[in-house]
């Protein structure tokens, strides 16, 4: 337990906890970590009023390590759990970190349904297509043809797009990074924690012991700047080491295209301009794949709505405009006689 | 007039009854819920004791006429304590054919019958599946039948009001209601007044409805009445003077729990997911936002569990419910209640299975899940329900122990409590003793699993509390610390004080009483939840005969009370009645070795009265 | 039990059982079971090969009317259950029937998994948004302000719409249709089952009792023509009694907008032409709503995919290739030793 | 070589002993595990008979050198029958600080730790939580402390083959072997042969394997080796002839599942979702695709159980298998199988909860869950695996009752068992009974839910039967046609039959045996499941010293064989052992009034022998 009172200026470490990190050496997770924590403190974070939530996995272990509250729950059912937190107390800043089967398999119906309600919380998804904790089956999340304990001849169910998903499920706030790309992920979460509502958040993250390099294809250092694009909102959809590529809408077909600038005519003006206020852009933008289409990583989405949580108070509050309920009164309402 | 002999008797003629029985029965659209509830509200005003029970069909809305759409209302009313909704019935209500077939066989030999003979259309029968019409043919000889086409007498009542026949007809059960008002001389203005003030707004339908009311009334009193029907008094009952209402045990527990809520100074989740018969309480508790109560329909049972289980931690009194199948869905997330040690309320609104069963009918046979129901050694106390005023007092009690103890609590209700009624001394709230909880904010020496001597509890800390932020979850905690521990010694030191905790609950509760008779003796009939009215009412009876038997019905199913051991051997024999096939049998045996037989009955429907009786005097008389 | 054989050609009456069907009196489920039935008797199918599938709920009810293979399991769980069907038997051609809140809330989560496998059945959700077996709480489709017994002061929660939801998830069918469109829904089902993979079909379906005329807004004769657009691949997405009216592509703003012709110099080849190919489009259709979208009815989306039973029983028939398993052997597998 | 004190020792010399249990403890990327694996198949070959333990780290890899990381492997081997793989270790092996500190509390007193002193380096001894390093204080002076450098003497052993210094390392954990070789006078031609065909592709990988191998062997042999360490010599046991292998309980219960459906005549759904220890199942059975076995990796745990219900009414074999908190999870469904009388398998590898609890550790606590964990009366089979071996027949029997009595058959194993192993004689699969499946398809008078006289199961129809078509589900269904039925008496019939057909499969079960001991007599020690070997040993071992104690080992769990109660009853005490706080004792209790009392231990590991032997002497000396 710490019980120290908090310097004025929080640092990334006050909010690590004294607990050993038992990941793998190499996984992913503990960069996502050290981002999380760099982004508490550049928050300056009030480590008693955050609240990490998870399931079970080896991203679900994230709460032991930050000197936050914690709640790891049971598989699948954090957006459940922290649904319940909010509710409770709208007050708390409540992060959810689950992984690709926590959030998406056995939890997939929690976060749909955490999504669509726009509870307030960060859902934190730690995609490394894989089971880690279990040792190594494939996930919703895995690509066709992952070989696996549990599908030694290759897997063959269609995965499933987490941001698709969440679009597709009416999410008001949908981003992507990955673990290896600091400032990205930590800007990425800041917004994430700004956005009031549901902040769903994909970060690819490499699974060294069951799944390495499975995202090598648009995270290798030689491929990043040709297979990434980061989408900012007002800003032309460019990539490229030399920011020469583009995305322009192809308005027969109705699909999203990568073009080079100067090829074919096409100018900066072509380019279509991202707004992450357009659920049809997002949802294209989601789709995109290497190597045909360059990983869309940043804010694809985000829209402001009501918070299911406030929504909730707010018809709570109305209900005791004139006046707190009385036990009494509501014991005696409809037919009573008196027996003397 | 043609159907009914006529014959004039006065008023003073009326015969004295210590109780009657009686039920209508009618299409779901004939409105027989609103006429039970007046005939009771009115029974009660008259000082009646008295139980209810609806019936409603399992369909949403079947098609009109047919059996699987009957509705019915039961009561039971009387000048003495009224201890379940009746056997069988004294008087049967049929609006049309199919009420008839499908509630004759629970009138008593010699019972009325009244039916409008108006509905006994050739359509109608044969929807009901009848080849000729019962109430011309000698099929109903064995009964006092009393046939009175209120249809048409209802429709002329309500002539003047230039409603539509469909409309006009609407009004038959307030036509019925009078006449049975006037069969046992009761007052109509309680229910004139209802009407007023529910048809406040079409004030035409009140007065039809209330001239329906009065001409039904008027028929017995100056029509002619056939020789076979009665009219009856019966006198006021001896009941405690008070503020009364009729309350049902979804209303009961709903309002418990607030009212427990309110006593340890928490704000409520109410966290669940539909389904019959537990929906009802998300609906009362939906209604009490004034008291900043919180729920949430959640997407399935399992959530509803983790949702609760969220607000319980974040520091409001997280509470779920549902019915069997649905209880199964939350085990899991009760486990890590247990495991995690949080205050949680469960209510189990047991129903008929396995699987969907029958999502209508009532059963007791859910005690196995309650308390066994879960992986791993997993121990939760467990209290039920045994009428349906009940509910109040078990749901507060619940909170005390989930708070007190820092222990998910399961309540187990049942179908029959949920919709039966009964009156209720309305309680003053303030005569309760607090139980406020104290949430930990010290953080001297603050361990999340450091526990109280005495109650063996873990502190309660809300997150916001600073200098206190700590971790928990499902994973085996180190004793004090609550850091994952996967040493040896600790896990069997965790499991062991998880079910010392549990165990030493039996401390903080009452000793089990004798509800009727005396400790020790040739037999004790033992029971839990809603058997208790039938129980008790045939242990009286036979008490009543010279019979040494007595009742013990528990509250407290888990732990049982520290000294019913000892009670149950005090008795030759020990009869354990219940609604399955033998749970609480099972666990009266393993932990007493008491050699306790079973009186069980799995047909959806309560114990009769004489089904009980029946069994005590076998077990007596050889 | 039905035990004649059947005769040469069926009618839907054939596929009719003897069990009273009881819902209530002007229920929307009497049109679709009719509608149902009709289709099969069109497509001749062959009663003995046909399974309905369904969880709990009124529209669950349905396969007790089929004179067909029928299993009434549990809430929520009928696309696991009828995953099972088609993977121990792909021959079975298997109908999954459930309401809103069936497959989409206790059973969103087997719903979303069906679908993105691509398991080879027609799913056919019976959407009233609310729940009509349990008595007219609202549902997840129900629409923000659903004044219900468990939401008396009116739902908050954001609806999820179950195309999107489908198309997000990987879908490789989407349609919809209305209870009351006898032919234009029979089609849909005939598509459906043309289909091979997850044929997923929303049908807007009255409940008159809880929430009747919640579609009213583009069911109701009268608006008919003007909020509903009927989308048939390859033709112009025309709407309105004269078809005078159409969907254009905004490309700027990656919206689809009403407009109509001669209006502001808007011609035919201005009219997107509906490509049920493509998913992007379908979502834009999906998100369509009235009074300032007509909703799109029809085939959504429609591509071709392996079903996942197929891929299960190629990977099995390839291992079996050189023969069928032999046990003793795979006993004696890896090291042994013998006693003497 | 200054580490250990010179002294020539003839290979003549060595010490006869009956059994040893060693275990080897390293890092987890130390290869414990398949060093342990090789010695277990080198004292198989020698005849031995035995039994193994893995115990892996609860992390997937932690970092190198920490307590947390600790991956050991333990045996037990002898001239005589081997019932558990050891209370206490007579050799310790560890190559490194952290496993001595987790393991030494295991060796005996004066037992002999070898330790490889290279590895203990200031790093190390930190990352343990040594201050100083105990090879180099007195704290291990109650033991017989062999300190080698394995490191540098492997480093130097495969210097030739021009590897790393970090791949040279990777070879210790054979150096090691070679040396307990020798210890124990074993050949090293099988290992030899193995490292040659796993390393077919990296022949220099092998060579240098091989080299440490041989080095350590020949440091026994040839170096100077200190005083307190021993020779010893181990004698065949007298085992039946035949062709044996090793096998642990997951490969028994699958191998045993695949051999079930096909003495069935059906096909495979296997239906899961991973959760550990339970995923070894699904792994062993997704490689069996040659044999029709699908298997289907569900989205969690009711849509597995659900898809495997499914395939069932399909007509072929739904299996789902899961541990404790995912059965939980799929409770409802197996609800649906037992009202739709569907055939279907279960499997619980059980582990330590309650909620995640000890995920990695055993545990017997879900018994409960077994037998009681459903909502409302819904009987189920239960039988249950009691060696890694028994889970071959097990599998095989539930299958066979599953398909008879048309109902699923839920069989429990646990964590240990799962991953433990022992010799096996393979058997022939075509000795076995078959029990083929008929699937009803004649149309005249069926119904479905009409039953055999004498099973009371219900008819099983494959959908794409000609005219059978019918409808099936949850609710209630009328005996015989199985339409939904709500009456009440139906209801009381179904229920009836439910039980009386589970009941009824006592009589197709063989009547309990008394494993060791006469029937009748002081005392019974009572078990079920993974507590086989140490009570069977333990009760030999009393006997053999006079003390009247029996044992009495379960597989039925429900029903219960019909001569148990008697049997029980013959004894003066009954103690039943369990790792659970009493759960068989609670069905004992209750269902034959006998005062069991209980043995219990939840830490996540077996029962040892001497805690048994500890137990019964202090029941049979009062
Ligand atoms: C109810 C239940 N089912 C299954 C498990 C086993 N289990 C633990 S974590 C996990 C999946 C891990 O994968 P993911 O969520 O992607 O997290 P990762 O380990 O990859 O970070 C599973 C299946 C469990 N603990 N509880
Ligand atoms: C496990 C479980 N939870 C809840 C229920 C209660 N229940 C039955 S149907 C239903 C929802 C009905 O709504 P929907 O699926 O939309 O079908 P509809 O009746 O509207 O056709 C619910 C909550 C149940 N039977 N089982
Ligand atoms: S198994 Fe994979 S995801 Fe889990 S800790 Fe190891 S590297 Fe990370
Ligand atoms: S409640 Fe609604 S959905 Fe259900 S049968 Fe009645 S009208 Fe149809
Ligand atoms: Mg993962
Ligand atoms: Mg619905």
């Amino acid at each position: 337990m710490n019980v120290q009172s908090p310097p004025e200026k929080l640092t990334a470490r006050d909010y690590a906890t004294d607990q050993e990190v038992r990941w793998c050496p190499g996984c992913g997770d503990y960069a996502i970590l050290k981002a999380v924590q760099n982004t508490l403190a550049e928050l300056q974070a009030d480590p008693k009023n955050t609240v990490f939530v998870s399931g079970i996995g080896c991203a679900a272990r994230f709460p032991y390590y930050m000197e936050t509250y914690g709640f790891h729950t049971i598989h699948g059912r954090s957006p459940a759990v922290a649904t319940g937190v909010k509710l409770s107390n709208p007050d708390l800043d409540v992060w959810v970190v689950g992984g690709d089967g926590d959030m998406l398999s056995i939890g997939g119906n929690h976060t749909m349904h955490a999504i669509r309600r726009n509870v307030d919380v960060q859902l934190l998804l730690f995609n490394n297509q894989i089971y880690g904790l279990t040792k190594g089956q494939y996930s919703p999340t895995s690509k066709i043809g992952t070989k696996s304990p549990s599908t030694p001849l290759g897997s063959i169910d269609n995965p499933v797009s987490a941001a698709q998903f969440a679009l597709g499920v009416g999410g008001t706030f949908i981003a992507r990074s990955t673990d290896i790309m600091q400032k990205h992920l930590s800007g990425v979460l800041k917004r994430a924690h700004g956005h009031r509502g549901t902040s769903f958040v994909e970060i690819f993250q490499n699974c060294i012991v069951y799944n390495d390099g499975v995202f090598k294809r648009f995270t290798e250092k030689s491929v990043q700047a040709e297979m990434q694009i980061h989408v900012e909102h007002g800003q032309p959809l460019l990539f490229g080491k030399d920011k020469d590529k583009g995305l322009i809408l192809n308005k027969d077909e109705m699909r999203l295209e990568a073009v080079t600038l100067g090829e074919n005519g096409i100018t900066e003006a072509d380019i279509a301009v991202h707004d992450e206020t357009n659920r049809s852009l997002a949802t294209m933008l989601a789709q995109m794949d290497p190597p045909t289409m360059p990983v869309a990583l940043g804010v694809l989405y985000c829209e402001a709505a009501p918070t299911y949580e406030a929504s909730v108070h707010a018809q709570i509050d109305h209900a005791r405009k004139d006046g707190e309920g009385d036990l009494a009164k509501l014991l005696h309402r409809g037919q009573t006689w008196t027996v003397e | 007039m043609s159907e009914v002999a006529a014959i004039d008797r006065p008023d003073e003629n009326r015969q004295e009854i210590e109780s009657a029985v009686v039920r209508f029965a009618g299409d779901s659209g004939d409105g027989m819920q609103l006429t039970g509830s007046q005939f009771t509200m009115t029974a009660a005003i008259s000082g009646n004791d008295l139980a209810t029970f609806p019936d409603f069909p399992a369909e949403i809305r079947a098609p009109a006429g047919t059996t699987f759409g009957v509705s019915a209302f039961q009561i039971n009313f009387g000048a003495r304590k009224i201890m379940t909704s009746g056997d069988q019935l004294d008087v049967l209500v049929v609006m049309n054919p199919a009420a008839l077939i499908t509630n004759l066989e629970d009138v008593k030999p010699g019972g009325i019958v009244i039916a409008d003979s108006g509905a006994f259309t050739d359509r109608n029968l044969a929807k009901a599946g009848y080849e000729e019409n019962p109430l011309d043919n000698d099929s109903l000889e064995g009964y006092r039948l009393v046939k009175i086409d209120m249809s048409r007498l209802t429709v002329e009542a309500v002539k003047e009001f230039g409603l539509s026949n469909k409309e006009a007809l609407r009004s038959k059960n307030m036509w019925a209601l009078g006449l049975i008002y006037w069969m046992y001389g009761r007052k109509r203005e309680a229910s004139v007044d209802w009407l007023k003030s529910k048809f406040a707004k079409n004030p035409e339908i009140a007065d039809a409805n209330i001239a329906a009311l009065n001409a039904g009334h008027a028929f017995g009193e100056t029509a002619e009445m056939p020789a076979e029907l009665g009219t009856f008094e019966v006198e006021t009952a001896d009941i405690s003077p008070g503020v009364y209402r009729t309350i049902t045990g979804a209303e009961s527990v709903s309002l418990g729990l607030l009212a427990g809520s309110q006593l340890a100074g928490l704000n409520i989740s109410f966290c669940s997911y539909p389904i019959t018969p537990a929906s009802a309480l998300l609906h009362h508790l939906a209604r009490m936002k004034d008291f900043g109560v919180i729920t949430f329909q959640a997407e399935d049972e399992i959530a509803a569990a983790a949702a609760a289980l969220g607000a319980s931690y974040a520091g409001s009194l997280g509470i779920t419910s549902s019915s069997g199948p649905g209880i199964a869905l939350k085990m899991e997330a009760i486990g890590l209640a247990i495991g995690t040690e949080l205050p949680m309320v469960i209510v189990n609104s047991q129903r008929a299975g396995p699987s969907t069963g029958l999502p209508t009918k009532t059963e007791q046979s859910d005690l196995y899940q309650a308390v066994f129901g879960r992986n791993a050694d997993a121990p939760m106390p467990v209290i039920s329900v045994s009428t349906p005023s009940d509910g109040y007092d078990v749901a507060i009690e619940a909170i005390r122990i989930a708070t007190k103890y820092m222990t998910p609590v399961m309540v187990l209700t049942d179908g029959y409590i949920t919709n039966a009624s009964e009156p209720w001394l309305i309680p003053d709230p303030s005569t309760y003793d607090r139980f406020d909880v104290t949430f930990r904010t010290d953080p001297e020496n603050f361990q999340p699993f450091m526990r109280d001597d005495t109650t063996l509890a873990r502190p309660w800390v809300k997150p916001g509390t600073p200098e206190m932020m700590h971790r928990i979850g499902g994973i085996e905690r180190s004793y004090d610390t609550g850091h994952i521990s996967y040493d040896p010694a600790n896990h069997q030191k965790m499991t062991d004080v998880r079910a010392a905790k549990v165990n030493g609950i039996a401390n903080d509760i009452p000793e089990q009483e004798v509800a009727v008779g005396a400790a020790g003796g040739k037999l004790a009939v033992v029971g839990w939840g809603s058997t208790y009215g039938p129980i008790n009412r045939a242990v009286a009876n036979l008490r009543d005969e010279g019979l040494d038997v007595s009742q013990i019905h528990l509250r407290y199913i888990w732990p049982l009370p520290r000294n019913l051991g000892e009670l149950l051997h005090s008795y030759d024999q020990v009869l354990v009645a219940e609604m399955n096939t033998g749970q609480l049998r099972t666990l009266l045996r393993s932990e007493y070795l008491v050699p306790a037989e079973g009186l069980n009955k799995v047909n959806g429907k309560p114990f009769l009265i004489a089904e009980l009786e029946d069994a005590i005097r076998a077990r007596l008389e050889n």
